[in-house]
């Protein structure tokens, strides 16, 4: 117990001291960072790794949407148009107040619930490949790490927070709040591991993550509640204008 | 007193594209003055730059005597408002009440003040009875004027338009300019419009920019813009339809008219005095009469 | 923000862009699986220098590679400081910072500094691609190696209506800042709800819209695509001599040299 | 031969709005007929009926002697073609090559004729050069243009535009016109156009259908249309300019003009039978001789 104690201390204390010695240059990559995986970070094992990991849910996703579109022609439309809204939802810069500057939301747990999961992910997928060749967002060889975090994390995370709690009878509005917040602190903790398995070199995994993971909080925790009011106002904007629209979306989704 | 004066601006864009290039551009407080130019020609760089949405990088723009990088938000927007072309652009909330409230609430006005000038904007732009309605119900025409009233809330002493009567109809355009007129006559308010469609301006307009390539062609008041038809041409524009008729006619039929009559009432007056009183038809005159 | 997706560079017309989109996309995985490879930064750093290059002879705004670049670079220093503070085991010196101790370390530092070659390497590589290399061209290419057809179908039309939306909630963002949607947080955070709100209205109208005009042209539930042409003999040679370069660099200056 | 023929249609939304009340609407190949009326007045609702987009209720509808509804797409498609208001609904890959061949490969034509497709449309609305440029890269004209391309490339023999110079400034609402124009004599395009803007409409229109609250409130060649002038008013309409200022001259003044010019050619003839020679100006009539 004690041992363990110590060594939690002692990572506390390291984080803390990158955090005083890097002063504001930590936050403000920090969320660079956050965002996607930056190109060339990750070693090639890993790389390819992720990639494994996020083949299959494109692929299922792209399944889903196959399935889904085979009787309504005007499916993939939708889907495209939905992926293109998300992709500026997530571009828009919202004011976090402890990083006294600007960050993005990631937009995935407001698509989850839009369009489901599955082709929540291939919209992911786009958006980041999209993101990486022509904004030197994320990048190629990240890519695979950077669709499970922000597209397989953070949607199944959403939707599964929203039917949750919907299916506990809970107000959708509480639903899609947590949905928002979680799936946003989700693809940030996953993000923290993939760096963390990346990074860690020959000290211990578990102290590079809790590190990294420290080092996101300041921005991270007040992000993903804006994150929550953000996914919550926007349904309830669209419920209450056009929720015919919401339906159509829905055709499997979960709103 | 100067509302708004700009020298010397220029503005280029990120991808490379210089929309303006040196523009002078002075409006009086009470004018109505019209930025006439085809699209591409900097309209909208201009306005961008009125409201602060733009930063120039070279030039001096002040809004009623002060630099406007000197004004905070509420004061500038109390100053300036944007109507903007597509009202759907303008309004997001759910009623016309709800919407046009937006302004004066986010200046943290008592709740008794923000329906005062709710109540006032509707009725400034004849849509008082639209207050309680859906915005998606409303008609186009409708989302025009309570976008106008959104902005009217702000109460700025400055209000700009682009492009106001887009897309509305014959009915909902003449609506549109007699309201302008309106405030423009009786609230004392300075409206600045941007378009690309002349034939109403002759009828409201004080003055004319006429753009073209981010730069000021010709300014002046109308008689004096659409006398230059090679000027209106080179900015992709041409001359109201009725001008057209009596340019026509004084160019290539030699008929004496003087200057360039721009609206139907002048062009009346001039046709009248060329056309023999003889064969005026007698029983119109004695109606007349 | 948005203005970094100018892609005006890509159709100029030099010797870059004239390039088989295929041949560009090959030789820049090539490089990219050089760079992250690489166990010592003088390969990466040399892409770096080669990419740069290449940017500064084409010409572009010195202000947007800044741009695109200062995100990764900042990186770097990050990576750097972590790495060299954090891990290792050779001290290399210390200091004391408002009562902290810090020691830097050597295999820190090493480690640090070849991530950051990676970051930059890999970077200027995908920034070279995306400057002379067209969005369209790219789909294409991309159809050539066989990529799902549904995959991207969605690509070019998030693509090309990114653009369209973007001028909307442009607007849309404007008009509430010139009502003063933005001056407090509660406010801001308000208008910028309203404004995701709209953006997903304005998208599933816009969805509708453009089945509609889609179906009036024959639309079946799959976009069509044109046929690919080989690639030509020129494009083969540069790809088969790049590869070739990128092979030898990686042999000289991975195992080369000092040996 | 009849290129359309609607009969007794009626269109309710499911909202509960009726938007056409027994509309009558026929055609001919090779004419040139405009659809006249006010925003709301059902000019929309008439098209997506008009494309397949919408069922109608009750009523028949023909597209070349053939009930619409025993057409199958691909048919239907390749007789009418629609041209929307807005652009960015029909441009939706990436560059305008390959938005004009959207149409042509979802025939499953050999790729050669696609090809040639393509060039032909582009060449029939000038816009050739704009070939293997990015959509997002054309100013609104153009992009107005290459919609249009888009449609052609599918060969209907019907083409049907929803306000075609909505947003144009006044050169590219000329040009776009003098191309509709040149589709119609040329190469014997069946074109309507829905629009409420009149001043243009003399000069091109066959024929005109004043809509007004889901019906058809007077149909006709346009010297017809205009001489009803409270119609006009009653449909939320007014006279084109030049017919504004014959009409007031005609019926204020006692002028003595024959039935209403309507576009500024004729007007001149008019107003110059009136003026007596000596006054006018002798050098002007010997530059002309």
């Amino acid at each position: 117990m004690n041992g363990i104690w110590t060594k939690r201390r002692n990572v506390i204390r390291r984080a803390a001291t990158v955090a005083a010695t890097a002063g504001t240059l930590i936050a403000l990559p920090a969320q660079a960072f956050a965002m996607h995986i930056s190109e060339g970070i990750l070693p090639a094992p890993w790389a390819l790794f992720w990639y494994a990991v996020a083949l299959p849910f494109v692929a299922w996703g792209l399944r889903d949407l196959r399935r889904r579109s085979e009787d309504l022609l005007w499916f993939k439309p939708l889907v495209g148009l939905v992926g293109a809204a998300v992709f500026l939802i997530s571009c828009m810069p919202i004011p976090v107040p402890t990083a006294g500057t600007c960050s993005h939301p990631a937009g995935t747990g407001l698509a989850a619930i839009l369009i489901g999961p599955g082709l929540t992910v291939v919209v992911a997928s786009i958006a980041l490949t999209l993101q990486a060749l022509f904004l030197a967002h994320g990048g190629l060889t990240t890519l695979g790490a950077n669709i499970v975090s922000m597209g397989v994390v953070g949607a199944y995370v959403g939707y599964g927070t929203y039917r949750i709690i919907r299916r506990l009878g809970l107000p959708w509005v509480m639903a899609a709040f947590l949905a928002g917040l979680l799936s946003d602190w989700a693809t940030y903790a996953m993000t923290s591991v993939e760096l963390a398995a990346a990074l860690h070199g020959g000290e211990s995994f578990s102290a590079m993550l809790t590190l990294i993971l420290l080092a996101f909080v300041p921005t991270q925790v007040p992000l993903g509640i804006l994150e929550g009011f953000l996914c919550a106002g926007a349904l309830k904007f669209v419920r209450s204008r056009k929720p015919e629209l919401l339906r159509m979306a829905a055709a499997g989704g979960a709103a | 007193m100067k509302a708004i004066d700009v020298t010397g601006v220029h503005f280029t864009y990120d991808d490379g594209t210089e929309a303006l290039s040196g523009v002078d551009f002075h409006v009086s407080e009470g004018e109505f003055v019209a930025i006439l130019g085809s699209n591409g020609s900097g309209k909208t760089t201009l306005i961008g730059l009125l409201v602060g949405l733009l930063k120039a990088k070279t030039g001096q723009i002040r809004i009623g005597e002060r630099e406007i990088g000197s004004l905070s938000a509420e004061e500038l927007y109390q100053r300036v408002g944007l109507v903007f072309q597509n009202p759907n652009d303008q309004l997001f909330a759910a009623t016309v009440e709800e919407d046009v409230a937006f302004g004066p609430r986010n200046l943290n006005l008592p709740e008794a003040e923000v329906e005062r000038r709710v109540t006032e904007a509707l009725a400034a732009v004849a849509a008082l009875p639209l207050r309680c309605r859906a915005i998606h119900h409303l008609s186009f025409g409708e989302q025009k004027r309570v976008s106008l009233a959104g902005v009217m809330a702000m109460r700025p002493s400055v209000l700009i338009l682009d492009e106001p009567t887009a897309g509305l109809d014959p009915a909902g355009e003449a609506q549109m300019m007699q309201l302008l007129k309106k405030l423009n006559r009786e609230e004392g308010l300075t409206v600045i419009l941007a378009t690309h469609s002349v034939d109403m301006l002759p009828l409201f307009a004080n003055r004319i920019y006429v753009l073209d390539h981010g730069r000021v062609l010709q300014e002046g008041p109308s008689e004096e813009i659409f006398c230059h038809q090679e000027m209106i041409v080179r900015a992709k524009l041409r001359l109201p339809y009725v001008s057209r008729l009596m340019y026509e006619m004084k160019r290539h039929d030699g008929v004496p008219i003087d200057g360039l009559p721009l609206t139907i009432g002048e062009a009346r007056v001039q046709l009248l005095e060329l056309i023999p009183k003889e064969l005026i038809i007698a029983e119109l005159e004695e109606k007349k009469a | 923000m948005f203005d970094l997706f100018s892609d005006i560079f890509t159709y100029r017309d030099n010797a870059l862009t004239r390039i088989d989109p295929r041949a560009k996309l090959l030789i820049a995985l090539a490089a990219l699986i050089a760079v992250v490879t690489a166990e010592r930064i003088v390969l990466p750093l040399a892409v770096l220098a080669f990419c740069l290059g290449a940017v500064a002879i084409l010409r572009i705004p010195a202000k947007l590679v800044a741009c695109r670049l200062a995100a990764p670079l900042s990186i770097v220093a990050v990576l750097v400081v972590i790495q060299t503070f954090v891990t290792g085991k050779t001290p290399l010196f210390a200091f004391t910072f408002a009562g902290w101790q810090f020691t830097a370390k050597a295999e820190g530092l090493r480690q640090g500094t070849l991530l950051g070659a990676h970051v930059l390497g890999a970077v200027s590589v995908v920034f070279l691609l995306s400057i002379v290399t067209p969005a369209h061209r790219i789909f294409q290419a991309l159809r050539w190696f066989r990529i799902s057809r549904n995959w991207l179908e969605i690509a070019i039309l998030m693509y090309r209506y990114i653009f369209v939306l973007m001028d909307r909630v442009a607007d849309l963002a404007a008009a509430q800042r010139l009502r003063l949607g933005y001056t407090a947080r509660g406010r801001a955070l308000r208008s910028f709800t309203t404004l995701a709100g709209a953006t997903i209205i304005h998208s599933l109208e816009q969805a509708q819209r453009t089945h509609d005009a889609m179906r009036l042209r024959g639309y079946r539930g799959t976009m069509p695509f044109g046929p690919l042409p080989p690639l030509g003999r020129r494009d083969r040679l540069i790809l088969v001599s790049c590869l070739i370069g990128i092979a030898v660099a990686y042999g000289l200056l991975e195992w080369g040299v000092s040996g």
